[in-house]
């Protein structure tokens, strides 16, 4: 299973890089957060899976009883993807307020600050 | 009414803590019990309202659930089936319910029955537009409305 | 038959075709509506999917999931509508 | 010691202060400066003499072996004695030749800064204290050079002199460190007992290339010589002081300096003595065709920098003596003929020696100076200048082999040295006055005094050269590394040292008198300038100026896209090679891996196929649902894999991404698709060849063993002593709360961004940024 | 017993479900497919939701289980009728078998582009 | 959106979902759930509510801004991790627990006002963030 | 209970920006308590330094759950001294942010922001947690976006696209990093680190984990050819924001480099060759990229660019001496550079324009100013004895003793270079005539500002210029210090024994 879900990280990756090298500013969100995404579940494959066995203590226990998976990359990804989503709405906000001033969504054609002055 | 409610579920849980079971059946059991014990102990017609109300409401989930299956198994049937043989179309169904309650309840279980679906209200509040994928009578498709869930709304929320 | 064996190799296998089937009409289209009708059945019958694993694995908690999948699925149905309509025809 | 050098930083920093009442009588007193200090060290003249070194130490930078080592002997002592004793006529002169100038308070600030500097630099026996000084005093004749700083030619010309120096300076600062280094110390006194080891030490040609480079760039040797000429846009008593008599010749006691250390080896003469003699040549042959007074000045200067190098060069005992003598003789007549320059510029408003003539009817003292300075440098008997020339010839006659041909570049170049300072010192006073000039008159004492001070004494010690030989020129030849039996005498007999003199003297007048300086030929040569070092280090400025522009282009193009290319293809190339060169293949260890079971491989599925599905959707909303359909997938996985928090997370948060996206779509622009094919391809395999090596990695990953100490400690703690059963929550609450502490302030300024970015409207006054 | 109950409600509810994945698949136009499949899978979900809380057969599960079945007979036809009316508004072609459209004209006097509010916020624009 | 129906049951919506928010708050410490995942769901509470009945109205249900919720959230969870240095000179974030068990919330510790800072953070950053947003369109 | 003193730089700093949240539009009280709490800060910041130096590394466990288990902090020297330079830096800012920023910004947020932006520098400088590190990253990035962005002009705007996406890229590469190293050892404790990486058997993992910090850090430190964002956004925003960016932001970077690199990753001769060429072409491109910029903002830019590169070179070089170079000139680097940009701002304010073909006059108008500008300009180049020459001992002299001839080339140029920008800049500004500058309609220039302002504004540059001249000429105190920082980190033993408590 770990093969298919490793294809599946790098696919995220590499869809990721590719639609931020798409010159829109739509694209390049989602671009963003397909690399999120793969970032969050690299961590959650490398940490180990494990199915069905939830890092929650059963019942009455005080401590596991039984197999389970690893609580820490969970934890993590959680804080991960609350940052990522953080930035996400910034990031969406940004673009949406630069393509209204800038009135383009061609990032090639935003270039001006790299322009000599 | 609220009231009646109120007493019924205290006293359930009276019941259920008296048994100490938390289970699901124990608890059905002992809002049914509590039910009787105050039906048996209310008079006045004011109070009956409640006794005459949850019957009907039990009334309109087993009429709801039987138009679910029913409906669900005519679109099995259309599904399943090689050929379409709908006559779909959309309906105004003029309301006599008033509420906006009454109304989202109304559409909602025409909604949750398949084959129809509730696309909008008009602005007066006065015509349900249902989408139908069968209808081959625009009267008899709003009688079927009107006497079915509206009746039973208008019975049980009055 | 066990239970367990009866819903691994049949009924989580039937959800997965209907998965299947949703997910062409999530592909085919044509129109935007129908690919958001499409996702919402995909969240419905993922509530399934986890009700069905979570009697595999035996863990209840799952059923936490469902709740918040019916709560918060239907707010993204929402929003859709909300830009369907919305939106002026720039897309096609 | 250290008070005297830090006096010349002390009045410049009070001058920051006092710098508004610092006018007219105060000016003069400032002279009380230098003079001070030249009575100080001449008050060790007799202690130097007897050999002894007098010392001074404090520590500064221990750990860097960097301390104020002080050390003054005889090489210490002639510089010193010319830094003040030169400074105390300059600080004098200008009080009246910048008088009432608004900055005369800068002014003084830098030449007091400059004194300290170069006081610093010639009495520093630390290694790196010495580079220190050596770069205040680059920096000093900056802003010296600039002053004048409202005037373009000056500033670029202060700019180039930096340039050339501050380069030379990085160079001494390589070459000390690398010395430093092989010697194990920063001492200069000790590494002249340890010269043996360093000169065999593999480092050794590298320590020589750098400090020369150091020496040629400060004391304008060819080619890097072309800053001098620029830097006479300074303010005479500036080209007097630093361009002349000391500034210049760091580059010369830096060799000296490092003789004993250094030298006696065939590199360090060889090409010193090419360097020097093609400098001298060069530059003296140069002096011919310059019309500007300073300009004739400044080349023939840099002909006898090239002078001294090549004596240094040379080595013996007659070239170091001689090398002394020269110095002395140089600085006296130089700054002589430096300061009439300077009196000529200021009374008649020009510099143009085809046009000034006759000035001695109405400045007779300076014509006097001029007149005896001339004389000294084209080395007449009696004065100093004849027995500095005696010297030089004295010495490349002593060459062997070379010496013929050695003997014959030192005529050349002595000859038009006088033909130089017969121009600018005889010239302007003879023939008729025009009458444009006559209201020129002599300006007040303070200005041709010293003029004439110099001058004299260049008289003197030519009649006596015993007032230098014993105090000063032997004290340096034996720091120098030499046990000289050498004595300075005016009157050597009738031998071919004095022949060669009268040949010197009489081809000299014979040019002075049948080559006049005209503007034609300084045209002339003018054509040859893009041949010049100077043109050539411009030419090369603008190639890589042009270069600079190109490189920084290329990268910061603007373009997203290729920065984010970049960035990936550097990742994937170094990381590539890392995972494939080590071994013959990437183990992956199949055999760890968990069984695939239908309904995983179907969510895969669905969520690749959602993934094309996003990259190929036309549509901004098709997108972003198919990145709903991602999410949700996602969610589920989390679910297969035990991680309920996980998927209630992705999933809450995949939707309120969503009504996000919604919310702004519609003021979003069209779903652009721009790139062409051939974009796309490239793209494609750069972004697959990043996916696959992630792959490949976490698959490697994969195959190590595991280490759960940390979330075993969770799992057994989580409830014993965190009271909690949901050991994600408990690790995001109680474990790893910070983390989540600073999660939410992230969630809050990205809040407050988002609120910014919308809700602050700048007024359309506002709108330019104006802070 | 028990697990034969399960079975069954389970089978049951996975039927629905497949329906409306078929049905999703096969209908013509987008109201029909909305009106066989979105809420056949409700029915079907809901069995096997209940088909879940009859196996643990505890009251913390129940209510959860009858929580979300509550939860999705409450937004599922409000979704519907989201999509459909949203639907409608764009324009998304009636099957041309339809017969008969009581809001033909409803939405589209005002133009292609029905007017709708630019805003969330369409209660603070009036005034 | 116009329509009743959704108004409608968005306003059934509204008090189920928050009360269902802090059910899945303070469960969170035994269960999933969590002052995360309950402020987000209390905010999509508020944002259907919007969606339906439009932003001037959930304002006036809100009455204050909620932006005001991210400092009072902040102010929550620092103190609660920073009240060891205060109170016991123990490091900060280190759990101080009521010693005795409470109904529905279990024990009752410095965790828990950490995750109801968590909680109020979230609904308050989701909350700014999409009503200044949808007010921007 | 002296180990509580490791976290209270960042319970001031949080404090501070809740409080300020508070205030929300009330700038006056905004900008008291942001002075206030700066200097307080300042005050703990010592208190920690000074307890530092004398007592040796400290170390807390948040949690009290013992290490590796909870969160570390940490304050060795280099970290005391890091949060020291952050807390200087942010007093000076925090007062010209106070004169500088125009109202309009502050009412948005600016100040809570930037005591953000502060107490994620000094999280990142303190934490001994890998995971944690990622997290005042993030919140560094994020704070950085919003003072980047805020006012939204459209120089900003563009700027922040580019920012923003190589920013989440190298925090992604960062994340990368840290699920391979997690996966490799299982633990996050950088303490804990440093033995579980050095027992992992599979080195390639181990040296592909190590370049992937040094991507991720690389784009936050702006090495070659990873810094193109900078360029794009470091002359967009206002000129107190620049200073803080352009003082600490790359340095973080830097620190966090410094750090992985000496306490859990060892550098093989691989990545000490990678690290050196980067470090070489970091310098030249920062060198190159400056001399063909006219904008003053740009310049500095490019030379924040090229002097990373000189820390690099040191922490390449690999030897306690080349260490010892690197913290010095990042020591420096952090005073000066950010002094650097308040100064550009001054410049800004009295001449409502940033091109230097354009400005000129500064030294005639203004000749005390322009003599305190000097300061920081000449200490940037390193004008011995000032501060920005003493590293470079260190740096070429271990050139020397380790024959990076090429990395002396580099040093030797990019100290050329960077004398020549700033005397042509010297040149442009101060001593040219300039052009007559158009008036700008209600522009606020410096003139027509308050006392109060003025001195907000100039205090903080004389105060850092102050600082720099202790640096150059108390160069060796500062030596000990960073003699002491590279010994520490060379020798990383007392670390891992205060973290592991052993
Ligand atoms: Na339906
Ligand atoms: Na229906």
């Amino acid at each position: 299973m770990e093969v298919l879900l490793a294809i599946m990280v790098g696919t995220l990756y590499a869809s990721g890089i590719y639609m931020i090298l798409r010159r829109s500013l739509v694209k390049l969100i989602i671009g963003i957060i397909l690399l999120g995404n793969g970032a969050n579940l690299l961590i959650f494959l490398l940490g180990r899976i494990a199915k069905g066995s939830p890092p929650i203590i059963p019942g009455d226990s005080k401590v596991f009883l039984e197999a389970y998976s690893d609580p820490l990359p969970q934890a993590l990804i959680l804080t991960a993807i609350v940052i990522s989503f953080g930035l996400q709405s910034f990031a969406i906000v940004l673009v949406k307020r630069a393509h209204k001033v800038l009135k383009t969504d061609d990032l090639d054609e935003m270039n001006a600050t790299d322009e000599y002055s | 009414m609220k009231n009646r409610f109120l007493a019924n579920l205290l006293l359930t849980f009276i019941w259920v803590a008296l048994t100490g079971s938390f289970t699901i059946a124990n608890i059905l059991f002992g809002f049914i019990l509590s039910y009787f014990v105050l039906f048996i102990i209310t008079r006045g017609s004011g109070r009956a309202r409640y006794f005459k109300l949850v019957p009907k409401l039990i009334g309109f989930f087993f009429y709801f659930l039987y138009q679910l299956v029913k409906a669900n198994v005519q679109v099995a049937w259309e599904v399943g089936t090689p050929k379409l043989h709908m006559t779909p179309g959309i309906v105004g169904v003029p309301l006599d319910v008033e509420s906006d309650a009454q109304i989202t309840l109304l559409a909602n279980m025409i909604t949750l029955t398949p084959g129809t679906l509730s696309l909008d209200v008009s602005e007066d509040k006065k015509v349900l537009y249902v989408y139908s994928m069968y209808i081959t009578n625009r009267e008899e498709f709003i009688r079927d409305i009107k006497d079915g869930f509206e009746k039973r709304i208008l019975e049980i929320s009055s | 038959m066990t239970l367990d064996n009866y819903l691994y190799y049949i009924i989580l296998p039937a959800l997965s075709i209907a998965i299947l089937l949703v997910f062409f009409r999530f592909f085919k289209g044509p129109s935007i509506s129908d690919r958001v009708v499409a996702v919402d059945l995909l969240v419905t019958i993922g509530i399934g999917v986890i009700a069905v694993y979570s009697i595999l694995s035996h863990q209840p908690t799952f059923l936490d999931i469902a709740l918040i999948l019916a709560l918060i699925g239907f707010l993204a149905t929402v929003a859709y509508s909300f830009y369907i309509q919305k939106r002026k025809d720039r897309d096609k | 010691m250290l008070s005297a050098i830090l006096l010349g930083f002390i009045f410049s920093i009070f001058l920051v202060f006092a710098g508004k009442y610092f006018k007219g009588k105060l000016a003069v007193l400032s002279s009380l400066v230098p003079l001070v200090l030249f009575l100080y060290f001449l008050s060790f003249i007799p202690q130097v003499a007897s050999g002894e070194v007098i010392r001074a130490n404090y520590q500064w930078v221990p750990s860097l072996g960097l301390n104020l080592d002080f050390a003054l002997d005889g090489l210490s002592l002639l510089f010193s004695l010319l830094i003040t004793g030169i400074g105390f006529l300059v600080f004098a002169y200008t009080a009246a030749y910048l008088k009432g100038h608004d900055y005369l308070d800068r002014f003084y600030g830098y030449l007091g800064m400059f004194m300290g500097a170069m006081l610093g630099l010639v009495l520093s026996d630390n290694l790196l204290s010495m580079f220190i000084f050596w770069e205040l005093t680059s920096i000093s004749s900056f802003f010296l050079i600039g002053f004048n700083n409202t005037s373009e030619a000056s500033r670029k010309s202060a700019v180039l002199a930096l340039a050339i120096t501050g380069s030379g300076g990085f160079l001494l600062l390589a070459g000390s460190l690398l010395l430093g280094g092989v010697a194990g110390t920063y001492s200069i006194s000790e590494m002249v007992g340890l010269s043996d080891s360093i000169v065999q030490s593999e480092s050794y040609l590298w320590i020589v290339l750098l400090i020369f480079g150091a020496a040629f760039t400060k004391s304008a040797q060819f080619p890097f010589h072309f800053w001098l000429p620029g830097a006479m846009k300074a303010p005479t008593p500036v080209s007097t002081y630093l361009h002349s008599a000391t500034m210049v010749k760091a580059g010369i006691y830096l060799l000296l300096r490092f003789t004993p250390v250094l030298g006696g080896e065939d590199i360090w003469n060889t090409t010193l003595i090419t360097v020097g003699g093609i400098t001298m040549f060069y530059a003296a042959v140069h002096t011919l065709f310059r019309t500007d007074l300073k300009g004739v000045l400044a080349y023939s200067t840099i002909a006898v920098l090239g002078l001294l190098v090549f004596l240094i060069g040379l080595g013996t005992e007659y070239a170091l003596t001689a090398a002394a003598v020269y110095i002395i003789v140089h600085a006296l007549y130089k700054a002589t003929l430096f300061l009439v320059t300077g009196i000529i510029d200021h009374e008649t408003g020009m510099r143009d020696i085809t046009r000034i003539a006759g000035l001695r009817k109405v400045m007779f003292p300076v014509a006097i100076a001029g007149f005896l300075a001339a004389l000294s440098s084209a080395g007449m008997p009696p004065f100093v200048g004849f027995i500095g020339k005696d010297l030089v010839y004295e010495s490349t006659l002593h060459m062997g082999t070379w010496s013929i041909v050695l003997t014959v570049l030192a005529i050349a170049t002595n000859i038009l040295v006088l033909y130089a300072g017969f121009v600018a010192g005889i010239k302007p006073f003879t023939g008729t006055l025009p009458e444009s000039f006559s209201k020129v008159h002599l300006p007040g004492f303070l200005m041709w005094l010293p003029p004439v001070v110099l001058a004299v004494l260049g008289l003197v010690v030519g009649l006596f050269p015993g007032i230098i030989d014993g105090p000063l020129i032997q004290p340096v030849v034996s720091a120098v590394g030499i046990d000289s039996e050498l004595h300075l005498k005016l009157w050597h007999g009738f031998n071919t040292v004095l022949g060669l003199s009268a040949l010197t003297l009489a081809v000299g007048f014979a040019m002075y008198f049948l080559i006049k300086p005209s503007k034609s030929k300084e045209r002339g040569v003018a054509r040859f300038d893009f041949i010049s070092p100077l043109s050539l280090i411009t030419s090369f400025g603008s190639a890589f100026r042009t270069f600079s522009n190109w490189w920084t282009r290329i990268f910061q193009n603007g373009f997203l896209r290729n920065y984010v290319s970049t960035i990936i293809l550097f990742l994937v190339v170094l990381v590539g090679y890392s995972l494939f060169s080590d071994h013959d293949g990437i183990p992956i260890d199949f055999s760890s891996f968990s069984r695939m079971t239908y309904y995983e491989m179907i969510i895969m599925g669905i969520m690749f196929l959602a993934i094309f599905f996003v990259i190929g959707a036309r549509s901004r909303l098709t997108a972003v649902v198919a990145m709903g359909v991602v999410g949700y997938a996602i969610c589920l996985m989390f679910v297969i894999y035990s991680a309920p928090d996980l998927a209630m997370t992705q999933f809450s948060i995949d939707t309120l991404t969503v009504i996000l996206f919604v919310l702004v779509l519609s003021s979003l622009p069209k779903y652009l698709s721009i790139s062409d094919y051939k974009m796309k391809a490239i793209d494609g395999v750069l972004s697959v060849a990043f996916g696959i090596l992630i792959t490949l990695i976490a698959l490697e990953v994969l195959g190590e063993p595991v280490n759960k100490e940390v979330s075993n400690f969770y799992a057994d703690n989580a409830y014993v002593m965190a009271k909690g059963k949901n050991v994600v929550n408990v690790i995001l609450v109680d474990f790893r709360g910070v983390d989540t502490l600073m999660e939410i302030s992230v969630l809050t300024i990205a809040a407050i961004g988002v609120f910014s970015l919308l809700k602050l409207r700048l007024r359309r006054d506002d709108r330019e940024l104006k802070d | 017993m028990t697990d034969t109950i399960i079975g069954i409600i389970a089978t049951l509810g996975t039927v629905f479900v497949l329906l409306a994945g078929v049905g999703i698949l096969r209908m013509p136009d987008t109201y029909l497919r909305m009106a066989v499949t979105t809420k056949a899978a409700t029915l079907g979900i809901g069995l096997i939701l209940v088909a879940a809380a009859i196996y643990f057969n505890d009251l913390s599960t129940t209510t959860r289980v009858l929580a979300v079945i509550i939860f999705i007979l409450l937004t599922a036809p409000v979704g519907a009728h989201l999509i459909g009316k949203a639907s409608y508004i764009k324009g998304n072609k009636l099957w041309e078998k339809t017969i008969m459209d009581d809001l033909d004209g409803k939405y589209r006097k005002t133009g292609k582009n029905i007017s709708l509010p630019r805003n969330m916020d369409h209660d603070k624009e009036k005034h | 959106m116009k329509t009743i129906i959704l108004r409608t049951a968005s306003n059934y919506m509204l008090p189920l979902l928050l009360v269902f928010s802090v059910f899945i708050l303070l469960r969170g410490h035994y269960l999933p759930g969590g002052g995360f995942v309950g402020g987000l769901i209390a905010s999509i509470a508020f944002v259907l509510h919007a969606f339906a009945n439009g932003l001037g109205d959930t304002r006036q249900l809100i009455r204050f801004h909620p932006g005001f919720l991210m400092p009072a959230g902040l102010t929550v969870s620092f103190l609660s991790g920073i009240s060891p240095i205060i109170f016991a000179g123990k490091p900060l974030m280190t759990g101080l627990w009521y010693p005795h068990h409470l109904p529905i919330v279990g024990n009752l510790g410095s965790a828990l006002f950490f995750d109801i800072g968590v909680y109020l953070v979230v609904l308050g950053v989701t909350l700014t963030i999409i009503f200044t947003i949808s007010e921007s369109v | 209970m002296t180990e509580q003193l490791v976290i209270y730089p960042l319970i001031t700093q949080m404090l501070l920006a809740i409080v300020l949240m508070f205030f929300w539009s009330r700038i006056q009280w905004q900008r008291v308590v942001s002075i206030l709490g700066s200097l307080i800060n300042l005050g703990v910041a010592v208190w920690l330094f000074v307890t530092v130096w004398q007592g040796g590394t400290l170390s807390i466990q948040a949690g009290n759950w013992e290490a590796p288990f909870g969160i570390t902090f940490v304050a060795d020297t280099f970290s005391a001294t890091l949060v020291l330079l952050t807390s200087i830096a942010g007093v000076a800012v925090s007062s010209f942010s106070a004169g500088s920023v125009i109202p309009a910004r502050l009412k948005f947020g600016f100040f809570p922001i930037f005591h953000f932006l502060l107490l994620g520098l000094n999280g990142a400088f303190l934490t001994g947690d890998i995971f944690n590190l990622y997290v005042w990253f993030e919140i560094i990035i994020i704070t950085s976006f919003v003072l980047l962005t805020i006012g939204g002009e459209k120089a900003q705007l563009e700027g922040a696209v580019k920012y923003f996406t190589l920013n989440i890229l190298a925090s992604i590469v960062f994340l990368t990093a840290i699920a391979v190293l997690y996966g490799l050892t299982g633990s996050l404790n950088m303490a804990d680190l440093a033995s579980k990486v050095a027992a992992v058997e599979n080195r390639t993992l181990v040296q592909v984990n190590a370049l992937l910090f040094l991507v991720g850090f690389g784009i936050k430190s702006a090495l070659f050819p990873l810094y193109f964002w900078l360029p794009a956004s470091y002359h967009t925003p206002p000129s107190a924001v620049s200073a803080i960016f352009g003082g600490l932001l790359t340095k973080v970077g830097v620190y966090a480099l410094i750090r992985v690199f000496t306490l859990i990753f060892e550098v093989d001769p691989f990545l000490e060759n990678v690290l050196l060429a980067v470090a070489v072409l970091t310098l030249f491109s920062g060198a190159v990229g400056a001399i063909v910029q006219n904008n003053i903002r740009k310049i500095f830019s490019y030379l924040v660019i090229c002097h990373i590169g000189y820390m690099i070179a040191g922490l390449g070089m690999m030897t306690e001496m080349a260490i010892t170079g690197a913290i010095f000139y990042l020591i420096h680097d952090i005073m000066v550079k950010t002094n650097l940009f308040m100064m550009s701002g001054v410049i800004y304010k009295i001449k409502a324009n940033h091109n230097i073909r354009k400005l000129g006059d500064f030294y005639a108008d203004h000749p005390k100013l322009s003599l305190l500008f000097a300061i920081p300009l000449f200490s940037l180049v390193g004008i011995p004895p000032l501060s920005g020459f003493w590293p470079k001992l260190s740096l070429i002299s271990e050139g020397w003793n380790t024959d990076n001839f090429i990395v002396i080339a580099a040093i030797i140029f990019a100290s050329f270079i960077t004398l020549f920008v700033i005397v042509k800049l010297w040149g442009e500004v101060f001593w040219k005539t300039g052009e007559k500058l158009p008036e700008v309609r209600n522009f606020p220039y410096f003139n027509k500002l308050t006392g109060i302002k003025k001195a907000q504004m100039l205090a903080p540059i004389i105060f850092l210029s102050v600082v720099s001249l202790y640096l150059g000429f108390g160069a060796g105190n500062i030596q000990n210090l960073a003699e002491r920082i590279a010994f520490e980190l060379m020798d990383n033993q007392e670390y891992i024994n205060t973290v592991l408590s052993k």
